[in-house]
């Protein structure tokens, strides 16, 4: 078997000196540099190698993506480096083991560089100790009203407090009151009394962003997170702020009190708002979707994602989906007047008949039967999964089909933010539905229609009537077959109508804009009769061509992988959690 | 009898004596830095060349000069530190953000003698390769920063400062950087960040020694106004003959201030170990003694963030038991009496002084000067205030001696980023050990004065009965 | 193990003197005060602390102390209550500093099995189980008492006022430096 | 915008400025400048600060509400400045602070400096003016007064015209 699929592109593995630290007794080996925040080799920090060792160090400030603050100094570790003699070698014990010297101050262990030969102690009384201290002074001040706060459920100052906190507190002075709801931006509200002064935050918007609008104002206690007055946070990664938030300090306006997170269910998934696909997981519950958070994955998107992705989940839940299998009826119009009303794009609307899968099916692959070669074209979405594209392309080649697909394109960033706005060019281009230069085949199919060659259109996803193929072209074909999620002025004139999925309620992969291939989850089910188009797409091809393939996603996407070149070798199990790059 | 000693004030305090750099030329100022401009290399029987810069550094480090800023830190090690190979300039600031309460020294040489500051500075800079370099005063000087700039145009137009100093291709140049009311600042750290134009929050260390990752990350020295005084005197009379002064390891004169309830309040400059605490205090030529008819209660020793000590507390020194007027006022006796010598500002408190008093003003400086940077000390210097705050208002409680140490000892030791944090603790731990009665006297007062007062509480309502 | 039964004794075959005891029982109660009630004509003397209907329950200024935290319904056992938080555009809270009060608050009766988890979990003390320990309904749809019946059957219930107390003392501290 | 920096005070900065490699150092100086000059330092005065120096407003913001010094209101003509520290406390500082709210009509329990109905005083109870020795010591404005009795305080008040 060929490999094209090229395994994972990690920074070369340059010889990195090992070390030997121990932690809680344990000894491990760590590399003596490892990548900081930035991605730079720096010498390896003592909270680096406990996450080696598998030990848990809690902290605030620190974030391993963020540069590091040292403030909240929760990570408070002992320590001890081997006793140099005179002639600083190292002193033995009798029974020949290295003496060490412990340390009489503790260090924090975000900051701490480890040194070969150091012992790191994170469950002795005295660390035990301290971390409690800190957690009493964080607490003193702070509102303590998680019946109200969204942050309750992921809250760092919960966790711990359930770990180092006592059971009643011995505070009896007056806390400091700070500003709560505070408008910060468009998208971001602020309770400075929950704030803890970690400044992930700052650092974040500052150092990552380059949008240096978060600042800290007056002093010692006081202390208050603000933006400058009159000045709105309003960048697009904003919300990314109320991720790293470890408090409720920072909350989405857009979340605020919709719903508490303990009752969201997480489903792995994939960002579709620009070819970037930055892994996100979609919290959900009850079928409705109530926000997407980014899902840490290095290759692709760390842990942020930009905001406009992640509130661009609405359109799922609309309440004009398609939701039902539509069959346009013959001689409407005239015979059938009880509908009068115009539709929203101001045409007289056409009347279809609901219908079930199987009939819709079935009538769709004896029409295509029996067009002749070259009759029919097909528009394609370069969103809709590699799978469901590779199905279409099966269709286009035993029908000897024209097909394309439409670009998108838009302003991006530095950051995250693509100039392609959909999410699987690569997929649909690597499939061959796609023209090499996407939207090139358009106004081919729109010269077809006009000469009267093609007969039948299948759309996928796209309102063609925006791009080249109006409707007075759509008025000529034979039959117009359509699926779709939301309504458009092409969904209006399909003879027949097939409801799709958004992506959170189908499995599949897409191919991003470097050629990682990435596979979503389903979080919520599809309305009404909505059905993945994977799914009905592979018995459209198993009517018209005759051909058997997998239902099951497994199945489609391994077959899929040995038929595409730039897929040989991958199979659903080994794309995991994270995806695998591809050369496109 | 001890005497005082004077070094560095020597001039200042002269009738007629002016802070002027004509004045200061008559009194034979600015000697030194032509003696440190031409020091010629030495040969040194490995047959390299020692040079003048490595010359001077190396009598710094034989004087056996310790900072004056506080921590009583080697300066020829501190010298010694700086990364001297990273390509990037070294800076040199004079840390005169004097800011610890009881502290008035660095006033006298700036307000007095600034030239001589300006010629330690000179050389300091010149030994250790710096071409630009400020002094970091602090915002209340506001004369004093006037003082330091007409100096700074009186040097340069004698080309003392400036482009090619005195002829040797040496360039330098001072700035008056000015702060604006903050303690913290006078943390070296802290005083970079400030300098850089930000908050001034103490950097974490490692990584950022100033050695090393000092000012715009590069290497930086911080020394304070008094010692880098001394520096000249070093260069004046060569660094063994610095080295006989004072007493072995405590080197040097040092300015003593002297506040508090003391006849004779002021500065004295002593040779360092060369008098006692109780001659500092008592001595005619010092102190004076106390008002008539109080007797002593407490002692500070170092600045307020110092441990106090009690009147009659006696330590085991070296299998001896001193008494702690019998201290001798240096940096190692002091701390091996567990305070310290700090900024060598003595505050004296007779029988007048309410202990809880002294102490709530105390901790109400702390919390108002924590820069908020790091947990402990942010939240504990305010909690401590508080607590005081309330035991000096009528709503103490008798467990709020123990309350305090125990909110106290969660924030010294390493658990924050500089030694703020022990500088807010140190006081109450210490004052709360040795007058514990009387915190605990004023608690279990208020509390039985309280009692008195409120009628029992009402009961808690009850769940109103269902309306059905 | 088998255990043998006894034989009965001539008495005992006769089964006579066991009737007759067991008539004297008879007898005596006769004799007694009357322990059957007349329900549902005569009504119960619920107990203290009977754990009845769960409702809401209004501060003694008349405001909703529920703040919509949801926890009730997360413990509930048989999934009886649905909460509607109020989202970032519904009703302000009635107490200022609570910020947060439910869009809707439903409990099922007909599921609801008065097990006492969500008054034992409310931080706020805004849901009791009450003396109602007879619900009855003509559909099920009656069954379901939203926010506003349980408010109007759960009474006042005068407790700390937490949220108030706060919002005292921050007014009190404006002389702080705290300037946004 | 009604904030304009006079050509002269411009210089003045710039040449503050000129002092430092990274223009943002400058800042605690170009803010002292423009205190100097306005009195105090407004939110433009914080803009234009800013945008002077290359940097975002929330960076000389975080500066201005830090340092006590730094003004963000318009004070007194005359800015009384008593120590309260401890060597002062103990030479009665808190007696000499009562005496000027006193005589002012002030409340000497309010945290922050307090400025007369006539804008004519702001009297500030603040940490320690090293000055220990001479105690109580105050300042008023740039003038610096030690071993202040009083009688001594009234003098002062009485020189402010």
């Amino acid at each position: 078997m060929s490999t094209a699929a090229t395994t994972e592109t990690k920074p070369a593995p340059a010889a990195i000196e090992k070390i030997m630290v121990k932690v809680d007794g344990r000894e491990i080996e760590v590399p003596r540099l490892m990548a900081d925040w930035s991605g730079k080799l720096t010498p390896t920090t003592m909270i680096q190698a406990c996450e080696l060792a598998k030990t848990d160090v809690p902290h605030y400030c620190y974030h391993p993506k963020l540069p590091i603050a040292g403030n909240c100094r929760m990570c408070l570790v002992e320590f001890g480096t081997p006793a140099l003699g005179p002639d600083r070698k190292p002193i033995l014990n009798p029974d020949g083991t290295t003496k060490i010297a412990k340390s009489p101050r503790p260090a924090i262990a975000c900051a701490t560089p480890v040194s070969p030969g150091m012992e790191i102690y994170t469950n002795t009384p005295g660390v035990k100790q301290m971390r409690e201290g800190v957690l009493e002074f964080l607490l003193i001040n702070h509102p303590l009203d998680c019946p109200i706060c969204d942050q309750a459920g992921e809250c760092k100052l919960q966790e711990y407090s359930v770990d180092y906190g006592q059971s009643a507190s011995r505070f009896v002075e007056a806390k400091v009151h700070k500003p709560k709801v505070v408008d910060l931006g468009p998208r971001i509200m602020l309770d400075d009394e929950r704030c803890i002064l970690c400044t992930r935050c700052i650092r974040f918007t500052k150092d990552i962003v380059g949008d240096d609008a978060l600042g800290i104002v007056n002093r010692g206690s006081f202390n208050t997170l603000t933006a400058f007055p009159g000045k709105a946070f309003d960048n697009n990664y904003t919300l990314n702020t109320v991720d790293i938030c470890p408090v409720g300090a920072l909350t989405s306006k857009d979340f605020r009190f919709q719903m508490r997170v303990w009752f969201l269910k997480e489903t792995r998934s994939v960002c579709t708002s620009c070819a970037t696909g930055c892994n996100i997981l979609i919290g959900s519950r009850e079928e409705k979707i109530y926000r997407y958070t980014p899902r840490e994955n290095d290759a692709v998107n760390g842990p942020w994602m930009c905001d406009y992705g992640r509130l661009n989940y609405k359109w799922i839940g609309r309440a004009d989906r398609l939701k039902d299998v539509l069959v346009r009826n013959v001689g409407q119009a005239s015979s059938l007047s009880h509908s009068q009303e115009k539709s929203e794009t101001g045409r007289m609307p056409v009347l279809h008949s609901k219908v079930t899968w199987t009939a819709a099916l079935s009538e769709i692959a004896d029409k295509l039967k029996n067009a002749p070669a070259g009759s029919v074209a097909i528009v394609a979405s370069a969103r809709q999964t590699n799978e469901e594209l590779w199905l279409i392309s099966k269709l286009k080649a035993k029908l000897g089909a024209i097909s394309d697909s439409i670009s998108r394109t838009g302003a991006g960033d530095k950051l995250l933010v693509s100039t392609d706005k959909n999410p699987n060019t690569n997929g649909a281009q690597l499939t061959g539905v796609a023209a090499n230069s996407m939207g090139t085949n358009l106004p081919k199919i729109a010269d077809g229609i006009r000469t009267g060659k093609i007969r039948t259109l299948i759309v996928f996803g796209e309102d063609v009537t925006r791009h080249g193929i109006g409707v007075d072209l759509l008025g000529k074909l034979e039959t117009l077959i359509v699926s779709d999620i939301l309504p458009n002025a092409t969904t209006e004139l399909a003879h027949y109508l097939l409801p799709g999925c958004a992506h959170a309620e189908k499995r599949g992969t897409f191919t991003n804009t470097k050629g990682r291939v990435q596979k979503f989850m389903k979080a919520v089910e599809p309305p009404g009769d909505a059905r993945p188009e994977w799914e009905f797409l592979h018995d459209l091809v198993y009517n018209v061509t005759g051909q058997d393939g997998f239902l099951t996603i497994e199945g489609l996407f391994n077959e899929m992988a040995q038929d595409v070149p730039a897929f040989n070798g991958l199979t659903w199990a080994n794309l995991g959690d994270t995806g695998v790059t591809v050369k496109t | 009898m001890a005497q005082e000693y004077k070094l560095i004030l020597k001039h200042a305090d002269e009738p007629g004596y002016m802070p002027d750099i004509e004045c200061y030329l008559r009194h034979g100022g600015y000697a030194a830095l032509k003696k440190a401009l031409t020091i010629q290399p030495k040969d040194l029987p490995d047959g390299k060349k020692l040079s003048g810069p490595e010359q001077i550094r190396q009598e710094v480090m034989t004087s056996g000069l310790r900072g004056r800023g506080g921590a009583g830190f080697s300066c020829g090690l501190k010298w010694s530190f700086v990364d001297r190979k990273s390509g990037k300039p070294i800076y040199l600031i004079c840390n005169a953000d004097e800011s610890e309460p009881g502290t008035f020294k660095d006033r006298q040489i700036i307000y007095k003698d600034p030239h001589q500051l300006i010629e330690g500075m000179i050389i300091s800079c010149f030994a250790n390769d710096v071409h630009l370099a400020y002094i970091y005063i602090r915002g209340e000087f506001v004369e004093g920063a006037k003082i330091l700039n007409r100096a700074i145009k009186e040097a340069k137009a004698k080309k003392i400062l400036g482009k090619n100093i005195l002829g040797t291709g040496y360039d330098l140049e001072i700035y008056v950087h000015r702060g604006a009311g903050a303690y913290i600042c006078g943390e070296e750290t802290g005083l970079i960040e400030s300098l850089e134009g930000k908050r001034p929050y103490p950097r974490i260390k490692p990584p950022y020694f100033p050695a090393v990752l000092g000012l715009w990350m590069c290497p930086t020295i911080v020394n304070n106004v008094e010692t880098l005084c001394n520096v000249k005197h070093i260069v004046a009379m060569g660094g063994a003959e610095f080295a006989k002064l004072g007493t072995p390891n405590n080197t040097g004169t040092r300015i003593v201030s002297l506040s508090g309830h003391v006849k004779k309040p002021g500065y004295y400059e002593i040779e360092v170990g060369k008098a006692t605490i109780g001659q500092l205090i008592f001595d005619a030529n010092f102190g004076g003694g106390l008002r008539p008819g109080r007797s002593l209660k407490a002692v500070i020793p170092g600045g307020s963030s110092a441990k106090v000590f009690k009147a009659g507390e006696k330590f085991k020194i070296k299998g001896r038991e001193v008494d702690m007027l019998d201290l001798p006022y240096d940096f190692d006796s002091l701390i091996q009496a567990g305070s310290m010598s700090g900024s060598s500002a003595i505050i004296v408190m007779d029988d007048s002084t309410d202990i809880v008093e002294a102490l709530a003003n105390i901790s109400d400086f702390y919390a108002h000067e924590s820069c908020g940077q790091c947990t402990p000390c942010r939240e504990g210097s305010l909690w401590l205030s508080k607590a005081l705050h309330r035991l000096t208002h009528g709503e103490g409680r008798a467990q709020d001696a123990d309350y305090l140490v125990k909110i106290a000892d969660n924030i010294p030791g390493g658990r924050t980023i500089c030694a703020f944090g022990e500088a807010c603790s140190w006081p109450v731990q210490s004052f709360v050990a040795k007058f514990k009665d009387e915190f605990v006297a004023k608690g279990a007062a208020d509390e039985e004065r309280r009692a008195k007062e409120t009628t029992p509480p009402t009961e808690p309502k009850q769940l109103a009965a269902a309306p059905h | 193990m088998i255990v043998k039964r006894k034989p009965l004794n001539f008495w005992e075959r006769l089964y006579l003197p066991a009737m007759i005891g067991g008539f004297k029982v008879t007898l005596r109660h006769f004799f007694k005060k009357k322990v059957t009630m007349q329900y549902p004509e005569e009504k119960w003397a619920v107990p203290v602390d009977y754990r009845g209907a769960p409702y809401l329950v209004r501060d003694q200024e008349g405001n909703t102390k529920c703040v919509s935290c949801q926890l009730c319904e997360f413990v509930c056992p048989p999934k009886a209550i649905k909460i509607i938080p109020p989202g970032p555009a519904g009703p302000l809270a009635d107490r200022p500093n609570a910020e947060k009060m439910p869009l809707e608050f439903e409990i099922n009766m007909l599921r609801c099995i008065f097990c006492g988890f969500c008054q034992e979990v409310c931080p706020e003390e805004a849901i009791f189980l009450q003396k109602d320990y007879s619900l009855t309904g003509t559909s099920r749809a009656e069954m379901i008492y939203n926010k506003e019946k349980l408010l109007a059957l759960g009474g006042v219930h005068g407790g700390v006022q937490k949220w108030k107390h706060k919002l005292e003392e921050a007014k009190e501290q404006e002389n702080f430096p705290v300037k946004v | 915008m009604s904030f304009t920096v006079p050509a002269n005070l411009e210089g003045e900065i710039d040449e503050l400025i000129s002092h430092y490699p990274v223009k943002r150092a400058a800042s605690l100086m170009v803010l002292h400048a423009i205190q100097e000059h306005f009195g105090w330092i407004s939110q433009e005065a914080v803009e234009w600060t800013a945008r002077k120096l290359d940097l975002q407003p929330i960076n000389v913001y975080e500066l201005v509400t830090f340092y006590p010094m730094l003004r963000q209101e318009p004070m007194g003509k005359y800015q009384i400045k008593v120590c309260r520290t401890l060597s002062c406390a103990l030479g009665g500082a808190y007696e000499l602070h009562q005496h000027f709210c006193g005589k002012l009509g002030l409340d000497a329990h309010k945290h922050g400096p307090q400025t007369t109905q006539d804008g004519k005083f702001t009297v500030e109870f603040i940490e320690c003016l090293a000055s220990c020795g001479t105690a109580p010591v105050m300042m008023c404005n740039d003038d610096f007064y030690e071993g202040v009795s009083h009688a001594k305080a009234d003098e002062i008040l009485g020189g402010c015209k």
